[in-house]
């Protein structure tokens, strides 16, 4: 059984925070190639609320935690990728027992996955950060390691160049949305690298 | 009491624009709001915005939302889920475009009409 | 050199709304102008002001003008009248929704797309 | 043979423009219940904005000065009445002759009416001004006098009241159009007066 305390919760939230900052001006690049050029300011702006709340965050379970998370960047994050990684955050929150094995996880995050799908109106292979998180939901339901998860998630992101979007902004682009990774994709495979770091340095 | 309007779009000009074109054609016959802009005032839109403007409207005959983009729809989908039932289910986002839409759907919801033939109405907008 | 694209609305505000838009998604791949508003302010249009718009962004490949009410469009038809062949028939008003229309033919012209395929962009759009 | 002297159209349009503005409070008024309340003003930018040109579209041979004075309303009036109203007097500038007899004159009112109806891509019985210039051509075709056309002229702009708008913003009312007379309507019965009091003086 794992427990997430309430420093580790702190400890993932800010290293998000801060690795969303580093990196959103290449968010935001990618975005420009097939967007209008705002997620990683939209990113960042989500993240840094988020963690200029973490004193009242930190101080509740972490289902509620990941709630209020999700919930505040849904509230700040401003662009089409808010609701979807707000929702993302939300569900693992609603679903996620204070103390959970592997099996516990994975449902929940399966269960956060469609959420996400849900709430966009969209699957796999459509050039969004969905072909994303099926991918690391694979891969937990086989058994990877957290930093195969990650690696997974990089190359996943990577993959999402060569695909037409049908999808939101990058789908007025048509053909031309070819050839250019999915902004949203690498915020998740971003958040995920993050995580895993975190919890691989975890005993 | 009629229908009450609310525009969500990605920017507030265009929001405030078409809010003054639905105000001259209907006058004050309609609950009217709009909202746009990002929590940080650049393009996008904000749920909490969304939710203010459509509680600011609030009609027990219901709300007919007009978005633009992708991103204000789904938004304004998170708002009426937090505004939740009873009201949610008579708070509709219009698949009509925002400004025509606007137009349509005020001028209808002025002569009292049904949330639904409100929503129908800006609908029915083939393009143009 | 691409299409040029002109928002003609019977708002200012929403003119350039949709213009900001645009140049958002499309940065300054296409000549872009707007115009809103009647010859003193008010809500409406102006015939001088769209024919400027329109010569403004004047461009080889054509342009694609997007207009909100009948008012705006029976006046940039004027316009177009004025600006007379051989330029006219490389001037299209679209049949679509002027904010969505806008971001769409802008995005099909900065690819390069020829007049016709910007114009059917904008006018496939169903309401939104 | 009719010819109108320099003169003649001064006085015209003189007495047009004051006639406008004297009616547009009502004009605004009729535009308020079935449009967006701006008919009087716009029609009185637009006859404003002729009768401070005076001089230099007097100075003009009639056709001419018909042309100049009907592209002056297209630009100036800004609703949808100022090309279907502009369009109407550049039409009959560029039929009528300088010199024309009844025949003559109705034969350019006739293209006058369908350039109308070309330019707003309607016809009769859509509750606008339409409704009011195809009775009038009628008239004159049926060689009534210029007193009996303007009564017409009004007669037809009641008839308005009880049609259902299918053209202009007033069609966006659907039912709720019916009972209130059509402000372009009005306007052009307003105009017809005008001219028949100006032109019955005439010896
Ligand atoms: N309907 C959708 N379903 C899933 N993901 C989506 C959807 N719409 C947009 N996205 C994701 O959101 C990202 C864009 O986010 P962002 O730039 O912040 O929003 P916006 O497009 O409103 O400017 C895309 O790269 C894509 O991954
Ligand atoms: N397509 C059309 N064909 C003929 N007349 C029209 C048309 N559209 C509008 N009108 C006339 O114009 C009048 C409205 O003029 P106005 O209020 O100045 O313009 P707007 O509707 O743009 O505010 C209507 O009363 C009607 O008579
Ligand atoms: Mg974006
Ligand atoms: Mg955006
Ligand atoms: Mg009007
Ligand atoms: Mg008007």
């Amino acid at each position: 059984m794992t427990r997430l305390s309430s420093d580790d919760f702190r400890a993932l939230v800010t290293a998000m925070a801060s690795a969303v900052a580093d990196n959103a001006e290449r968010l935001t690049e990618l975005d420009r190639a097939i967007g209008d050029g705002d997620h990683g300011a939209n990113m960042q702006r989500g993240f840094d609320a988020v963690a200029a709340d973490l004193d009242t965050l930190a101080a509740k379970p972490l289902p509620e935690a990941l709630k209020a998370a999700g919930m505040k960047l849904v509230m700040t994050v401003g662009g089409a990728s808010g609701p979807l990684v707000g929702t993302f955050f939300m569900t693992l929150g609603k679903e996620l027992p204070e103390e959970f094995d592997r099996a516990g996880f994975t449902e929940a995050f399966s269960k956060a996955v469609a959420a996400v799908a849900a709430r966009g109106k969209s699957h796999q292979g459509q050039k969004t950060l969905l072909d994303v998180l099926f991918p690391m939901q694979a891969a937990l339901e086989d058994g990877k390691s957290v930093g195969e998860i990650a690696t997974i998630a990089g190359q996943a992101a990577e993959a999402t160049i060569p695909i037409l979007a049908t999808r939101g902004r990058a789908s007025f682009l048509g053909e031309r949305s070819i050839g250019h990774m999915d902004p949203g994709a690498a915020s998740v495979a971003l958040l995920a690298s993050v995580a895993a770091s975190m919890l691989e340095q975890q005993p | 009491m009629n229908v009450g309007i609310v525009i969500v779009s990605h920017s507030p000009l265009v929001a405030e624009g078409a809010a003054q074109m639905v105000r001259q054609m209907v006058g004050d016959e309609v609950p009217l709001a709009w909202c746009g802009g990002d929590p940080s005032g650049g393009l996008g839109t904000s749920v909490e915005a969304i939710t203010n403007a459509i509680e600011s409207v609030w009609s027990e005959a219901g709300v007919a939302v007009l978005v633009d983009l992708g991103g204000a729809e789904t938004n304004s989908e998170m708002a009426i889920e937090f505004i939740g039932e009873p009201r949610a289910s008579r708070i509709v986002i219009c698949n009509a475009p925002i400004v025509e839409g606007a137009i349509m759907a005020a001028t209808e919801a002025s002569g009292g009409a049904a949330l639904s033939s409100v929503v129908a109405t800006a609908e029915e907008l083939s393009p143009l």
